[in-house]
């Protein structure tokens, strides 16, 4: 009688796992490109993983309408890996092995990508990262590439112009030390202080998902920095500028921040505490090549409100996987795309003249913004 | 043949997770078994993964010592944690074990050697699917057979009247503190196991809502009987891709459903989508 | 003199629910325990199975102290008791229920199951065996396969005694084991514990029918406000002038 | 000296938010011995459907606050009509109440993520004209003493409600006890269904300051409440109002000062879930609870 039980349950689970059997229908080889889009559009990244979401329908529509009868079309393939790296897996493995994509752009968490990837680089399926800055995400195989400037690159070059314009001596720290990004942007700045000989004052940290920075400030406040370095993403960064401000810590001691801080959302929610700010990132709003201005409106008004720097790098992903798949000649030779991929120098994006390095990381140089009558403006100009 | 490989190469991870979140709800079932609501074993498959993972990487130890070790540590700290925390009772007990497993995670948040915010990056991927299903496998054997075994009768007695099972010489405040340990060192090899199979574990991974989860495939599976939380957990777990090949858009939706099902069946399946499968009582429990 | 109870006084709040509670339970006797509502019955018996602390006083079984030892020692050294609430496993059936009373008494070791020794089947045959006999002495061996829960009211009393049998004890301490029950249960109970007498089990019963305990008892001990009125003969207490009053009030 | 009076200020100013958060938490337990962890979901809520209001109808925030209240207070009406009342006969209602729960917060927290989107999102701007103040080197907004009223005078309202109307006064008796209240003729269904009224209103009430003041609501705002919110409770006693108040204030209070002297937030929350910890062992009732954790 017992084990006569544990039959009808173990049959139950295996019909359901049958149930879900694979559709591998394969589209007409040439005309099509399959891009599997693994995003978070829930748990803690759902905010970015929606704006990326934007930035390759935008793309893909666009080049899909250009494409004509003979030209390559994209079929971008949306799942949701929830911000968690096992359902991550799930959604390459359904990518790589169901869809049988030509390639992978995302994920949005650079923890989801370090474990994803590693199964894409096994299964020699070109990865473009548009979000991941973590150290190392490239050096997981010769498959994995990102069109996402590293805090490396970028947060030197912040510093360096900060430096030079506003002769900064001493700062305070402020930075998430419980989300994967901003910590990977605390250590960028640290390193880039100690190299630009600016003194640290003190360090203070913050949780994700914390609103109150009264504390913190307060103590910072009493310091009297030159500057206060933050790392944080965009919901705390504008919790960060107002409590700033409203504590009376002056205009005359700016903020500097990191990749985090480049959205709209920053100077929607800080309001006019938002002036002044230092941003060093990776993408220019307000740049005036055609591509980005182009870009930039059509995103406003098909989305209702201007990209972030999530969507653009993703909007830019789009474009230089049709770049990597025309010179590679094939839409689905998964080696030829990566072949060609890696060659790819001086091609012109939103993000500017974009090539990728030998270690296949984002080249193109970067911006410092400021925000000046509530418009981002490059620093210094 | 093919149709078998190509399954594995697409759902080959799902298995493996399946298999893991059946093994970690099997460590939440055998404290549930004696009545103590624990919010706190996603942390002990914490610090079981992260001991593990530390011991491999740092330590080159062999990875069965690595992750046998990072059980029983969980078992040791859950006997230092039971004590004074098996005094509390229903609600109390959660929130005591749910403050502990925050400060785990916090811990591992903040410490170096854990990898910080980060996480431990880098763990070799040494556990397969063969061990995973073997482990599983003679968990459930031994819990069957832990049901019949003086250890179990006390268990039950403790979930059903814990004044009455003293009143017959149970030794309460031992007996939970055991199923409390026997729960840590099950969900600490669990963790291990996982640690080893994703290359990086991260400090999120341990938090509130992992322990709420195993929770719910408990309560959805059944906890009446050892292979009522493996149904859970297969379900929950393959949840998401079943809506994934269905074609349910990605996002809210999906969370939506996992809600609603829990919700229903906390209403109207007490004992669990095990009890639809058989109708005698010990599985089923009697009928409210 | 098997158990003695010596100066018991333990107190919730303000109120003093025993009151240097003295009296001592011979071996085999069945000893009554009766008084009105409130007077501190279940109290002292919680006391005197481990549940409840005492602020004072002794208790000896055998002249060894036991008032401080928890309840799973003191059912250790022999005492098993029911509960005036009836706190039975409802999710268990009846054989399992007196299964689980066996703790004490049954090995079921991990082990031998562990590795299907024939050993372990013997033995477990030989323990349901048993169990039933417990469920038969009370009377309700053709209810061993249902669930406590959906027992009848005279059914889960019986089950309660046939679980505390299970545990094969010295003493056997009954509260109210026969309230709300009809003529026929009442008489089979008395039975009972009349046959578990005889086989030297010595029973404490705390019971509000008067013609149950005086015919059952041999000595009873009267407790009113938490204070011992008097303990002897049934005959003797019939007539204590206390007893009335405390009983039927003041006018007789 | 200013610097601590500043951080007084802000201490005061979170914790008497908390505080109203708890008061809602601790009213449902001390009714029904219910962890009611959908709580912090109805705090999400009510933020986003006030600024909704704002936003989408124009209304002002004076209107608003009142109907997102009140919305928050049907929503403690669903809650308790479906997750809770059914499991009422139910031997393992503790238990099952608090799955219940879970599963609503999760159904709660996917309908805000549905219908407002993911993004962190504001009130307008000049939702309510706050000038800052600086007596002394120390800065206080005329919004944070507002809020710090705003919650004042509905905890005020709510120990008055308790104390002097009928319904209050049955809400306390079947906290005391549900069979003696069942006894005495209250319609015990009826009551409780109030209770989390009052108590989902309150939530929403505390998610709307919350809201105004961080600028900054979005679909898991209630999580980063939700485990502090518990340790208030625990620390000001389960069940108890005035606890529920001084628990909130003790927390906003310590988690500031914990900030302001080691600058490591995170250690200000391993603080929060020791002091939690601690209290449960050894003081299980709290600061001003009634003593129910280790009954037999």
């Amino acid at each position: 009688m017992k084990n006569e039980r544990f039959r009808k349950g173990y049959r139950l689970i295996l019909v359901l796992i049958l149930m879900v059997s694979v559709r591998s229908v394969t589209f007409a080889a040439g005309q099509e490109v399959k891009i599997g889009a693994a995003l978070s559009m829930t748990g803690a990244a759902a905010a970015y993983g929606a704006t990326q979401k934007n930035g390759i329908q935008l793309a893909s529509d666009e080049i899909n309408a250009a494409a004509g009868s003979d030209g390559i079309k994209i079929v971008p393939l949306f799942d949701d890996d929830a911000s968690v790296p096992q359902q991550g897996i799930n959604v390459y493995n359904k990518f790589i092995n169901a869809d049988r994509v030509a390639l992978i752009i995302g994920p949005t968490l650079s923890n989801t990508a370090q474990v994803t990837n590693r199964i894409a680089q096994q299964s020699g399926v070109p990865v473009l990262a548009i979000s991941n800055t973590a150290k190392g995400i490239t050096d997981i195989g010769d498959y994995i590439f990102r069109d996402s400037l590293t805090e490396a690159v970028v947060i030197p070059n912040t510093i360096r112009v900060a430096k030079e314009k506003l002769g900064i001596k001493k700062v305070a720290i402020l930075y998430g030390d419980d989300d994967a990004f901003t910590k990977g942007g605390y250590d960028a700045f640290k390193n880039a202080l100690s190299e630009a000989g600016i003194e640290i004052l003190s360090e203070m940290t913050f949780a994700k998902g914390d609103r109150n920075f009264s504390p913190q400030l307060t103590q910072l406040k009493s310091l009297n920095p030159d500057a206060i370095v933050v790392s944080a993403l965009v919901e705390e960064a504008s919790g960060i500028l107002s409590q700033a401000r409203q504590l009376g810590i002056p205009a005359t001691v700016p903020i500097i921040g990191g990749n985090g801080f480049n959205s709209p959302a920053l100077i929607k929610n800080a309001g006019e505490s938002a002036e002044g700010v230092i941003v060093g990132a990776a993408w220019n709003m307000t740049s005036t090549n055609p591509l980005n201005k182009h870009f930039v409106d059509a995103y406003t008004n098909r989305f209702g409100s201007p990209p972030d720097q999530f969507a653009a790098q993703a909007y830019a992903g789009v474009y230089i996987a049709l770049e990597a798949v025309k010179k590679a000649g094939s839409a689905d030779n998964r080696k030829a795309i990566r072949e060609a991929m890696a060659q790819i120098k001086d091609f012109d994006t939103v993000l500017g003249k974009f090539s990728f390095t030998a270690g296949r990381d984002a080249d193109h140089t970067p911006v410092v913004q400021t925000v000046k009558g509530g418009k981002f403006v490059v620093f210094g100009e | 043949m093919a149709f078998l490989m190509h399954f594995f190469a697409v759902y080959g991870n799902l298995v493996n997770f399946i298999g893991i979140n059946a093994l970690m709800a099997l460590g939440l079932y055998v404290t549930l078994s004696a009545g103590q609501l624990s919010l706190g074993n996603a942390a002990f498959a914490g610090i079981g993964g992260y001991t593990a993972g530390i011991l491999t990487m740092q330590f080159h130890a062999p990875y069965i010592l690595s992750i046998t070790s990072g059980a029983m540590l969980s078992g040791i700290v859950a006997v230092l944690i039971g004590l004074p925390v098996l005094r509390l009772r229903g609600v109390f007990l959660a929130m005591a074990t749910l403050s502990f497993g925050e400060v785990v995670r916090i811990a591992a948040v903040n410490l170096t050697i854990t990898g910080g915010a980060q996480g431990l990056v880098g763990i070799p991927n040494k556990t397969t699917t063969g061990l995973i299903f073997t482990v599983l496998a003679l968990t459930g054997y031994f819990m069957a057979k832990l049901r019949q075994s003086r250890i179990g009768w006390s268990f039950e007695s403790i979930r059903e009247d814990e004044a009455a099972a003293a009143s017959l010489g149970v030794n309460t405040t031992f007996y939970k503190t055991v199923a409390f340990t026997i729960g840590a060192i099950i969900s600490g090899l669990a963790g291990g196991m996982y640690a080893h199979l994703n290359f990086i574990i991260s400090p999120g991974e341990f938090g509130f809502s992992a322990a709420v989860q195993l929770l719910i495939y408990n309560i959805v599976g059944g906890t009446r009987i050892w292979y009522g939380p493996l149904l859970g957990a297969t379900l929950l777990t393959a949840l998401p891709e079943v809506l994934r090949g269905i074609g349910v858009t990605a996002g809210p939706i999906r969370m939506c459903v996992n809600g609603i099902i829990l919700l229903l069946v906390i209403l109207f399946l007490p004992n669990g989508l095990i009890s639809l499968l058989s109708r005698s009582s010990s599985i089923a429990g009697p009928r409210p | 003199m098997l158990l003695e109870i010596v100066g018991i006084t333990k107190t919730f709040g303000g109120i003093r629910a025993l009151d240097g509670v003295s009296f001592s339970v011979e071996k085999g006797a069945i000893h009554g325990l009766i008084g009105p509502n409130g007077a501190g019955k279940t109290t002292l018996i919680n006391v005197l199975s481990g549940t409840a602390k005492p602020m004072e006083g002794r208790i000896l079984l055998e002249g060894a102290l036991i008032h401080s030892l928890p309840p799973y020692k003191v059912a250790a050294l022999g005492i098993a008791r029911t509960f005036q609430n009836i706190r039975l496993f409802a999710g268990m059936n009846c054989v399992e229920n007196v299964i689980a009373g066996q703790h004490l008494k049954a090995k079921r070791q991990l082990l031998p199951r562990l590795l299907h020794l024939p050993s372990a089947n013997r033995e477990e045959r030989e323990y349901r065996d048993k169990a039933m006999a417990c469920l038969k002495r009370v009377g309700i061996e053709h209810r061993a396969a249902i669930p406590a829960g959906y027992l009848s009211y005279g059914e889960r009393r019986r089950l309660e005694i046939a679980r505390a049998l299970a545990l094969e004890p010295r003493i056997l301490l009954l509260d109210e084991p026969v309230a709300g029950m009809r003529r026929r249960g009442i008489e089979q109970v008395g039975g009972l514990i009349r046959s578990l007498a005889t086989q030297g089990m010595t029973i404490l019963l705390i019971e509000h029918n008067m013609k149950f305990v005086m015919e059952l008892c041999s000595r009873i001990t009267v407790l009113n406000f938490g204070r011992v009125i008097t303990t002897g003969a049934p005959s003797e207490v019939g007539r204590h002038p206390q007893v009335i009053e405390a009983y039927l009030g003041a006018e007789a | 000296m200013s610097l601590l009076l500043q951080q007084l200020v802000n201490g005061l100013f979170i914790g008497s938010v908390y505080g109203l958060f708890a008061v809602g938490y601790t009213l449902v337990f001390g009714v029904l011995d219910i962890l009611n962890m959908a709580h912090a979901t109805v705090f999400t809520l009510g933020g986003l459907v006030a600024l909704w209001l704002v936003e989408g109808s124009g209304m002002s925030i004076w209107a608003a606050f009142p109907l997102a209240v009140l919305f928050s207070g049907l929503l403690g009406l669903v809650l308790d009509r479906v997750a809770f009342a059914p499991l009422r006969q139910r031997s393992d209602t503790y238990f099952s109440g608090l799955i219940s729960s879970i599963a609503m917060a999760i159904i709660f927290e996917s309908a805000a993520l549905g219908l407002f989107g993911a993004h962190t999102v504001r009130f307008p701007p000049n939702t309510i004209k706050t000038d800052i103040w600086r007596i002394e080197g120390v800065t206080i907004t005329s919004l944070q003493v507002e809020i710090v009223l705003v919650a004042l005078i509905l905890m005020g309202a709510l120990s008055l409600f308790l104390h002097r109307t009928r319904t209050g006064k049955a809400i306390r008796a079947v906290a005391e006890s549900e069979r003696t209240a069942r006894l005495l003729g209250i319609h015990v269904d009826g009551i409780i269904a109030s209770t989390f009224f009052v108590s989902s209103a309150l939530g929403g009430a505390a998610g709307i300051l919350f809201g105004l003041y961080f600028d900054a609501l979005s679909p898991d705002m209630g999580r980063s409440i939700e485990l502090k919110g518990l340790a208030v409770i625990v620390l000001g006693g389960m069940g108890s109002i005035p606890g529920a108040i001084l628990g909130g204030l003790t927390f906003g209070l310590s988690e500031v000062l914990t900030v302001a002297v080691t600058g490591k937030s995170n250690l200000r929350d391993a603080v929060a879930f020791t002091v939690l910890f601690a209290v449960l062992l050894l003081r299980p009732e709290g600061l001003l609870g009634r003593r129910r954790a280790r009954e037999v």
